[in-house]
């Protein structure tokens, strides 16, 4: 875990209000485990106050770390802005990562929009040729594979407006043949939106397949000091909360409490 | 020759008048990776009670203009595991270990004392009087006077050690509570804790955090905070300790030179890990440039009568 | 169709929720080469006092994180300039001319009161409690629930026009001030005034206002006035205005949706002249967007029992 | 009194930790009287918050406003940094001018530091071929002539550490032939720091010379609404203070209290 202020090295829109962002920073680089996260600090004021939360999306041989993030409001806005040569504090790698699939061919990849950022990154590092379930809400948000490193994979898309693609949501093309995870597939990775998620939380616990998915929450530390990013454990645990930034953000499905999760990030 | 940084607060020796406020800096241990603690004056560590607290149901955070809501909800491992879990590292820190303590009750306040008592590497108490009350509906024992000092009575009754008690900015004259808390024999305030707050989500047309509302704190509140410290540094004769959106080393002289022995950093460890460590090296490059030997020099001469 | 933006507070009918903040927007005419005043719901000018007041020794304004101090010293006219001088222009208006006023002592509110019956022009009186009380040691009458009643009941006296009350939110709870007032008759409460701060020059070593303390407004403020505004809508049947840090139209839906029947607009006015308009316009939008043919369905939609 | 969105066309660095900014402002330009400032807010976000007054330091044919500061604080920090094409809210012109000299060769001004921004706006709005007395720190926060347009006019320059020009302050060039203005000056304009302005009141006053300053003060809404930039007028005037926007920032010097005056902006 590093702190250090790493230089924009491109930024680069690469779909609809997305954006992917190269950071000289070797030393986080280096650490960094597909599904960790990083958070940065977008300016120098007060306001924004808190530092930005975003999974790291690749690294790069030289030093390079990859920020793949849409713009939703303020903080994000301000990291469009910026050009190569900008800096910004960055703070990571934090959190635990996936688990690294066991054999070739058995992982299953269900990305949600941005949630294509941490399992691009599990795709590259795997090596193998993954299949990556991807959703998009249109064609113009569908982030290009070239740019994620992608091309060793096959990689099927959806739009809600069937722009593109599968019409309707990536969740329709696990359960194509029958409600239920395709044959000769052991382990889902999924992250997205937390609908999204808990289709696919509902399919795997369903059908014991194991399944990891990556969450979000509004983080103030990313060091498990605040408590602030709690997300429900599942009924029996140990612990009435999880800390997506300690303990996840990659969770097992069936530890949380997935009933109480709430749906929104405001 | 470097300037001197020592202070004293009251019976407390700080090798400098640094330290984090409860609940932003967890058990210290999170922080270690990033930033050395034992540099600190001190380390406060999270609000401990006598049973383990999950806390408020999410979501607890949410930002502000230059602050943010935070409803953790004291979420905490409770004393034993503290002691078990958490205190083992605290102990090996060369730096000074404040715990804070609250309970719901006077009784729960005293048993947290007295299950910390004898433990030497524990500095000092600091008593969170902001909770609210269940005995008296919600509002907090530190927005009554009465209460507060009784609070701290039954502290100081199981403890060994010097006990600050930490003031609710809610109240409608702070000066009323301090005086109260100091007569009953404190031996330090700190002050202060969070505002109250909420934000709406004008989506969903519901308070964005799950208990509706939260504790603001970060540099929004700063005026506030040093507005009240400069008020109570005139009406005690104990040591203040000022908290409250201190980010830079120029936010902490203000605190110290409107008469406050010792700053605490919440919010701004979020911002930067190395919020303190930058503060303690401001202090002592502005006490090099002005000439100044030792930071004690600059405390309360902002207050009129110095 | 437009969405109607229409609202009634108490007696007081608005064509729309948002008016100007007392002491923000002068007599009105300052701002009106850049914006037209009559598209707002009203205009709140500048507090009046009987005699004419210089205001504070300078400085009177300090910049804050997300926020300002002011300690302007409710500098105005007085009664009979603003009559002669300032009240013709306002008359011109084709929307409300809400005037608050102020005195140090109960005879003095009245007099203001008496000083405007008749001026059919003028909508509203808006009460400020939160100046200095000189008979009780520079407390301010709005921290006694008491005295605020006693204000009231003078004011509502020597007046034609409704009367909304303006709290300060330097109180340890404000709904006993708010159930007080209302008690006493007032027709409409707005909140919140501002927060007591303190800004310290560390050149100087001197507070930076002249006059020591200020005034702490803009979006600092906002999460502590929009709860206060949320815990009052609960604690009273009369209207209730949202006034703190409101800047965007989000804002003062937060505030809306939490209760508030209006709201007012402050520290907005100096960030960009046209921010009320911004708002207005935002409201307009927002209401279309979501297809609500008036705003006043949106009010209080974020309160529990809704 | 315009409000408007104003493209940045040029901020160059013109001497140590100053800028001379060109705003396409066409509408406040057209406006600009000697004298007057506008208000700038630095930023989209609400920290900082208060907009920041400059003097107006010329204008040009084609719209553009010239603003020449220096960084001191935060908001003069994110202005130097923008590049062209950013875009500033601008509110101006504001305040009342300077009196335009009546004889030619009569007029003295008077600069301390970043004063020299509206008295150069001053000398070329006369035409005239005037003095100007500059004063700065030192060499390096001397802005050159030619950035502000003042190759007509007469120039001399004190620095307080002596490294350029006449070693001592602005106020002893004034003082040279003896403890007063030199003969056949009937007006003195002068902007600057107070000690400074004290100064220069001072010779006038006594030696009955009409002079306007220009001041400064902190202000919030720079309309004459707030009340919050006051400045004490000269005992016996009807009124106890005045307002910088509103009734400055150009004050004949025998209307205010300069016993009174705040030296020191913080
Ligand atoms: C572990 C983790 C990984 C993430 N990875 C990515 C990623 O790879 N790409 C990407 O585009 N986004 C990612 N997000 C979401 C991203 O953090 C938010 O989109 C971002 O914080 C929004 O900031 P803003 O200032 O633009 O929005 P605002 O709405 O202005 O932010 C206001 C506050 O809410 C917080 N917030 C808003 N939305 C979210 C959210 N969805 N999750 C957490 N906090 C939020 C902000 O951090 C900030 O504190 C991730 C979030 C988490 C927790
Ligand atoms: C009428 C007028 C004309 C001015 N003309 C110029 C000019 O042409 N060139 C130039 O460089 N400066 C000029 N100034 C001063 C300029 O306004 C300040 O340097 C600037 O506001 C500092 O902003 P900051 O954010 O960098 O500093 P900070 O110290 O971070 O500012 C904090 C707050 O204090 C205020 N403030 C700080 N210094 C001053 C000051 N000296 N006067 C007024 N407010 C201040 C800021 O506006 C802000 O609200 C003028 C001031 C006034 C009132
Ligand atoms: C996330 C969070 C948790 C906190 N928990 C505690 C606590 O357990 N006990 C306590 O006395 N104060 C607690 N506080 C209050 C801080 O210690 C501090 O008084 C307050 O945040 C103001 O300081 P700041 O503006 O520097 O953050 C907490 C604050 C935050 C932001
Ligand atoms: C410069 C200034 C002057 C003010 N003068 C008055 C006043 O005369 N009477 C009053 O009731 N409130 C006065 N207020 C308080 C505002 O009306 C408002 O309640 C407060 O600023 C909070 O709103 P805001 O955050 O939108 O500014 C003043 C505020 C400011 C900033
Ligand atoms: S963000 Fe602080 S504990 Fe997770
Ligand atoms: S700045 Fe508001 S009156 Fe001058």
């Amino acid at each position: 875990m590093i702190e250090q202020h790493a230089e924009v090295t491109f930024n680069d829109r690469v779909a609809a209000d997305t954006y992917l962002m190269g950071l000289k920073s070797p030393d986080i680089a280096a650490r960094a485990h597909p599904g960790q996260f990083v958070m940065i600090r977008v300016g120098a004021q007060a306001d924004p106050l808190l530092r930005r939360p975003f999974s790291i999306c690749g690294v790069r041989k030289d030093g390079g770390l990859l920020i793949l993030y849409r713009v939703v409001g303020r903080g994000t806005r301000i990291m469009a802005g910026a050009g190569p040569g900008t800096g910004f504090d960055v703070l990571g790698p934090l959190g635990n990562g996936f688990d690294f699939p066991a054999q070739p061919g058995e992982s299953l990849l269900v990305a949600g929009g941005m949630g294509i950022a941490p399992l691009s990154f599990l795709a590259q590092r795997t090596g193998q040729e993954v299949q990556i379930l991807t959703g998009y809400a249109c064609a113009d948000q569908q982030i290009p594979f070239e740019c994620l490193g992608l091309s060793h994979c096959a990689v099927l898309v959806a739009t809600e407006d069937g722009t593109i693609g599968h019409h309707g949501r990536v969740t329709d093309l696990l359960q194509e043949s029958g409600n239920h995870i395709p044959h000769g597939y052991a382990q889902v990775y999924a992250c997205g939106p937390i609908p999204m998620l808990m289709a696919v939380a509902d399919l795997t616990l369903r059908q014991g397949i194991a399944c990891q998915v990556s969450l979000e929450s509004t983080m103030a530390c990313g060091l498990g000091a605040c408590q602030g990013c709690a997300v429900p454990a599942a009924p029996g645990s140990d612990r009435r909360y999880y800390h997506v930034c300690q303990d996840g953000p990659v969770f097992e499905v069936g530890t949380l409490d997935w009933e109480q999760l709430q749906p929104h990030v405001p | 020759m470097s300037p001197d940084l020592h202070i004293q607060v009251g019976p407390l020796h700080l090798k400098n008048p640094v330290l984090t406020a409860s609940g932003t800096f967890g058990y210290g241990r999170e922080f270690a990776q990033l930033m050395d603690p034992n540099r600190l004056g001190g380390v406060i560590v999270k609000g401990i009670s006598l049973k383990p607290r999950p806390g408020n149901p999410p979501p607890r955070i949410v930002e502000t203009p230059c602050g943010m809501l935070n409803a953790i909800g004291l979420a905490n491992v409770g004393l034993d595991a503290f002691v078990s879990e958490k205190l083992p590292w605290l102990q090996t820190l060369h730096t000074a270990v404040i715990v804070n303590i609250y309970g719901h009750t006077l009784e729960e306040y005293a048993q947290v004392a007295a299950g910390l008592k004898g433990v030497q590497e524990i500095a000092a108490l600091e008593i969170n009087v902001s909770c609210p009350n269940v005995a008296r509906g919600g509002m907090s024992f530190g927005t009554d006077p009465n209460l507060s000092a009784r609070v701290t009575e039954a502290v100081l009754k199981q403890t060994d050690k010097p006990v600050i008690v930490k003031l609710s900015p809610n109240v409608t004259d702070i000066r009323v509570i301090a005086k109260a808390v100091e007569a009953a024999g404190a031996h330090a305030l700190s002050l202060i804790n969070t505002l109250t707050g909420m934000v709406i989500d004008i989506e969903t047309r519901r308070p964005v955090l799950g208990n509706e509302t939260g504790g603001l704190s970060g540099p929004a509140i700063r005026p506030v905070a040093l507005y009240m410290v400069h008020q109570v540094v005139q009406s005690v004769r104990i040591p203040v300790i000022g908290v409250g959106g201190i980010i830079t080393p120029e936010d902490a002289l203000q605190f110290l030179m409107a008469g406050a022995r010792a700053v605490e950093v919440g919010t701004g460890n979020f911002v930067d890990p190395r919020t303190t460590l930058n503060i303690i090296n401001g202090l002592t490059r502005f006490c090099r440039q002005k000439g100044i030997p030792t930071i004690r020099e600059i405390i309360g001469t902002a207050q009129q009568n110095w």
